[in-house]
């Protein structure tokens, strides 16, 4: 075990350092510690100048492959940037859906043409995608979706309702799943489509969430289209290729969300000691509780870190069960720490009419982490069945 | 021996459902709470003038129907479950119980038949802006009223008053001299009284408002001061009748959420099954309902006691052995009621999956009243250790 | 609501005390506290001459119809009783599973012959009887029951294996469910024999405990007979019969359950005082919330108690789940007041090689109080099936 | 950066786990903790003859094997796994490393070379059987020695000393003069001292032994106490080690909890189906494995912590800083590990249902053995309050 950088690491991080340091101002200052989950709508315009701000100066997807744009980094350096980034108050990434779901999918599946077509605008921040994965009747059992793609004339006709489709209102490019062999079984028939989103035939209406802002929108689909060859991977075998992104997810960005709800934990001990619960000797507990359950968020991110991707320990497998519980659990914290004063939004002077504080807010949204990208109960039957080998259910 | 509601009971939940389920449906809700006022004044007229429930508790020799607190807690339950947006559990639980604990017969009869007629909303308040955040009662009184000849002068800050921003009657606690003295006062006061400045907090439950008061040397006469019973322990007894109150609503509410949760089960569909057929749903929802029906037994015996103190202090009797059984049950229920009803909110969501936490789907209002009521008149933390010194720990040296 | 007690009611209270003060004395001393769950081998023998006169002052079956040798008094009454028996340290009646399990199943279920035969043994406390339910495979899944009788010659020929009997080695009877008819479903074709226990082709193996002790037995039947007609309701409609068994609990005994509960808490209590932990602010929370989970245990009961048999209200339906949990919290919470003295068992002098403390035993023992009489999961199930309507799993 | 266990030990850990699965059955735990001294001394030989793990972590100058703290991790995880019964946590985690971190050279010299070769057991003892429940480390001890001319006069009780009835050679905390006088001493003393009675107790948990020692004016060379560094200091050191030790050791066990259930949920048949198919048994085994692994993580960083404390003292340049890291992750370790293992322990005899609180299955001795761990060297909520005391909480006025 060695929990110290290298000479090399270190010199990285001194670049990242400075080159947030130096870029992250004047216009961009006032994102700086906004737009991450349950924010993801804040200043979009903003944040996309951000984003190509960052993929002129080749931040963006360092750890893709330099054939494809990226520079190839090591994770460990991909978490060090993510960490900076995280420290200087970096927005949330608008193009994330992109540099972490899309591109690697395409750099794995995609055609070389795809490749050419779509990674550069994601690179340069140019572009921006969103995920057309859940709909009404297809959560939990995603393989349930009943969106339809027809072929005709060379392209794909698109009809049906997409749901919980982040930054769908600015995207580009949606990735979506579709029916496309409605005689096939569940899993089978289904095709893994790139579809632009400024045509008729696509509809966005925001989703008003529990606290107040509209980060998800459900997408409605009704005769869209897209080229024939905006197909990834072979028809009808886009379960296989909408499996492979969720698999792409290693760890990188847990250290850097490990980080950011740092961040929120050094708000709730400075409330503690401005409000005097900092002497309580029961919250006292609770926040050594909490922070305990942080500093494990991490070392349980380093050590799937530093395993080979070859045999992914059992410690990635509840990584999402773990972080999305320990968050839900400290918003509650975070309210008890408040007291009274929990209650209090900001003033409406200067907000809008249901302005939350950002302990608010997080306490709101942490209720939404134990149900998206699967559920607290799909998380713990992958659990039991992958990393344990306990039987699946009768079905 | 039975514990169990009458049929007297049962008829007033009945009719109380019947009214909530259509005048405070989720699109009243949702216009009301994003009102400044909170409430609607016409819905508000309607409840005081058909169905008389501002006077509920308040006795016949002050025109209201004179029923007990017992009487009161399906009614709570019902509001609670229909997240009823409207000054009750202000006027009734905080400003009638403070003026029939602690009013003179004056006192009264000057306020209680304007109460009974929904003429006069009221409201309690008692903690400073400034107090820490774990006192609660007494402890978090920092108003101060210097007493004159002719009556008293009150200065400092109340905040966290439930419909203080709206209410007619404002009865504030402070302390007379300064905190030194260790003497409690209770004040009325019209909400428009001179040199008192009212400010509307918006809050993260939009179904309940909070206010914040300023008194600016605000002027008041000796009959101001509420002298039936001494300040610190009207106080106390006040606070307890209002946290059995909203125990109550909260039985109720968890309950909406357990319903919300079940219906829901059986009818949304993954993996070809109704999920409620999935032992993880399924043992969720039994677990709600275990909670709720344990978080209705706590209430349901704090309000009896209450209804008994009441009876025993109209009939002039009132002992501190009733007293600390009342903060006893009051504080049991306070602290269990408000951790089931956040826990059956939370769970109610994570049920729902992805619709739960839209703003469209009530849950969220319930969420965030289970938030608020939690964090209203002292943690669970603060009410458990409340019964950790009336069980007699830490006295033993 | 009313919860004071009639004049009725308080001078039946007082009648039981004042037998309870001239009786439980001299010899029976030493009986006090005892033979309760976890400890019912204790001293049986002086626990049948304690049951013999309680029988005799006519205080055994107290609730059961006058003509079946009862008293015919109303639940309340019951209620008052068992508290009174607690309260004056009365020991774990050694007849509980015949007055409250065999007999009510025979004054609802059996014939005027059978109830002649075996009501007045127990009335008396002459005769012990144990039940034969569990099997090595049928536990939760209880239908799954292998052990065989075969009518031979007038004679029910029994052969299988039961397993969790407690008081087997002392009990002059038992009821047997038993695969009378095995070409039929899982569910029928059991019948419910009354079997002696006293007989060749009975084995007797005790099972060691957790805590040491042996309160349970493995029974097994190799060629034990009962006559033909000790089966009670018709022949393959046993399981109805075992059903009605279990649902002639109705709470009277839960609240003298929650006053033995009572007195482990004030022993926890007393401990807090003498070492300290009184004044710990994390202790008087967890303590606090152990009273007020007690109260409510009661609370329950009493509305349990008020309602008509034939309305049984949802709260009856979690009386096991809620007390068998906040038992195993409990017992946690002891260990952890009494700090490491938690470790420290009986002096090895006076005691055997391995005699627990009180406090120990409950902490240990109510590890089973979540899983005998139905597991917590079993119990979930009923309470969402039952109670709130939801759908079964599919088979 | 690495975060994971190196070749090397793995290596060890195959290793122990060979011998502990052929010498630590269920049927040699049984015999042993059925006896008075706790372990069979023929295994212990083996142990230190065969594999030199009492060696392991002393250096190669006092005739170790001279590995680190972090080498010993593997090991204490599977003897807990195994529930070995053996000297090795008394003389090893608390013993030798109260040597190491505060014996001077000649101490070391005397002492280590002996625990190395497997000739001599050994212990540490501080808290008095008088002291509060919650008391820990330093305000835990009441036993008080007496400075004289030639050396020091112990007096009084020390209890819940692992092992402490057998051990060859006691370290025991004392106040020096008395207890305000706030000067700590640590002193090294044969088992069989003139003036010393050691009482076996029995415990819940039969697999580690602990004793009372009740010193009647033991008499003692100056040499006997321990000045390598301040007492106080030292004793907060020593009992951070060997709280990481016990963590790994918790790890271990809980491990093999998850493992026997989800080998029983596997393999047990309730309607017609494993039982691990239904999704209240797998979720309870899914949250098992969540608990083992960040429970790791947490053992197996502080044991870095450790190992790097250990080299900075051995070169002579132990910071304030790096022992308050050290008190960190130990006390980290100790609160989450302490949980996740009696969780782990309880949830597996519910998994095994009947048969799990059966004396014949293991799942006893790792409930019972978890109780035991989860009391010893300070509680969960000990450990979490010096944690937040650590993080400044509570300092601000």
């Amino acid at each position: 075990m060695d929990l110290e950088l290298t000479q090399e690491q270190l010199s990285f991080r001194a670049e990242v350092r400075a080159w947030l340091a130096e870029n992250l101002t004047g216009r961009f200052e006032s994102l700086k510690g906004r737009g991450g989950p349950g924010d993801e709508h804040y200043a979009v315009d903003l944040r996309m100048d951000w984003n190509r701000v960052m993929g002129a100066a080749g931040w963006n997807c360092i750890g893709w492959p330099k054939q494809h744009g990226g520079r190839a980094v090591p994770l460990m350096e991909e978490v060090i940037f993510n960490e900076e980034y995280v420290r200087a108050g970096g927005p949330g990434r608008i193009g994330h859906i992109g540099e972490t779901l899309l591109g690697p999918t395409l750099i794995h599946f995609g055609s070389a043409a795809q490749q050419q077509k779509y990674l550069p605008g994601i690179v340069d921040g140019s572009e921006i995608w969103c995920q057309g994965y859940s709909e009404p009747n297809a959560g939990s059992d995603l393989a349930n979706i009943q969106t339809t793609a027809e072929l005709k004339d060379g392209k794909w006709v698109i009809h049906g309702q997409k749901i919980w489709t982040s930054l769908a209102p600015w995207a580009d490019y949606c990735f979506v799943l579709c029916r496309t062999d409605k005689s096939a079984q569940k899993h089978k028939g289904i095709s893994y489509l790139l579809v632009p989103m400024r045509q008729p035939g696509i509809t966005i209406v925001p989703i008003e969430q529990i606290t107040g802002g509209s980060e998800f929108a459900e997408v409605f689909f009704d005769g869209a289209t897209t080229d024939e060859d905006n197909v990834v991977g072979a028809v009808n075998d886009g379960w296989r290729v909408a499996m492979g992104t969720l698999a792409f997810e290693r760890g990188a960005s847990t250290l850097a969300q490990q980080q950011q709800f740092q961040k929120e934990f050094d708000l709730v001990v400075a409330a503690a000691k401005r409000n005097g619960a900092s002497k309580d000797p029961v919250l006292r507990q609770r926040i050594a509780d909490a922070w305990i359950g942080l500093k494990i968020m991490r070392l349980n991110a380093l050590r799937t870190l530093s395993v080979d991707s070859t045999e992914l320990g059992r410690e990635a497998s509840f990584a999402k069960l773990y972080w999305s519980n320990w968050h839900r659990d400290f918003g509650e914290l975070a309210m008890e720490v408040l007291g009274a004063e929990s209650e209090l939004a900001l003033p409406p002077a200067e907000h809008g009419p249901y302005e939350l504080t950002t302990l608010q807010k997080s306490f709101l949204f942490a209720r939404s982490d134990t149900i998206y990208a699967g559920t607290n109960q799909i998380q713990r039957n992958i659990i039991g069945e992958r990393a344990l080998g306990l039987p699946r259910e009768p079905r | 021996m039975e514990f169990r509601f009458t049929e007297d009971q049962n008829e007033l939940r009945s009719q109380a459902r019947r009214f909530l389920a259509a005048e405070s449906t989720a699109a009243h809700v949702d216009k009301a709470m994003k009102t400044e006022l909170g409430y609607d004044p016409d819905v508000w007229a309607r409840v005081a003038g058909e169905l008389g429930w501002p006077g509920l508790v308040i006795p016949e020799a002050y025109e209201g129907i004179g029923l007990g607190q017992l009487d009161l807690h399906p009614l709570l339950e019902e509001m609670g479950r229909h997240v009823f947006c409207a000054p009750f559990f202000s006027t009734v639980c905080l400003g009638a119980n403070a003026l029939l604990v602690a009013g003179t017969t004056a006192q009264k009869q000057a306020h209680l038949p304007a109460i009974a007629a929904g003429e006069l909303t009221a409201t309690l308040g008692y903690r400073g802006p400034s107090a820490p955040a774990l006192a609660e009662g007494a402890s978090a009184v920092t108003l101060v009223a210097e007493e004159r000849a002719a009556g008293f002068t009150l200065t400092g800050d109340v905040s966290y008053v439930v419909d203080g921003h709206s209410a007619g009657l404002l009865i504030v606690a402070a302390w007379v001299g300064d905190e030194s003295s260790g003497e409690l006062g209770l004040f009325a006061l019209p909400g428009d009284t001179a040199g008192l400045t009212r400010t509307y907090l918006p809050t993260m439950d939009q179904t309940r408002r909070l206010a914040s008061l300023r008194f600016d040397g605000v002027q008041l006469d000796k009959d101001a001061r509420l002298t039936g019973m001494e300040g610190g322990r009207a106080l106390s007894v006040i606070l307890d009748l209002a946290a059995v109150g909203l125990a109550a609503e909260q039985v109720g509410a968890a309950e909406a959420c357990l319903d919300m949760a079940v219906e829901y089960a059986k009818v949304r569909q993954q993996f070809g099954r109704p999920i409620g057929s999935f032992q993880s749903i399924k043992h969720i929802c039994a677990d709600m309902l275990l909670k709720v029906e344990c978080a209705r037994s706590a209430a349901f015996y704090a309000s009896a006691v209450a209804a008994q103190l009441m009876a025993d202090m109209e009939g002039g009797k009132l002992t501190e052995q009733k007293g600390r059984e009342l903060a006893e049950a009051a504080s049991s229920a306070k602290a269990y009621c408000s951790d089931a009803f956040f826990h059956c909110a939370g769970q109610s969501i994570q049920v729902h999956g992805g619709i739960g936490f839209t703003w469209e789907h009530a849950a969220h209002l319930y969420f965030k009243r289970a938030q608020s009521s939690r964090a209203l008149l002292g943690s669970a933390q603060h009410h458990r250790e409340r019964v950790a010194t009336l069980l007699g720990l830490g006295d033993e040296a």
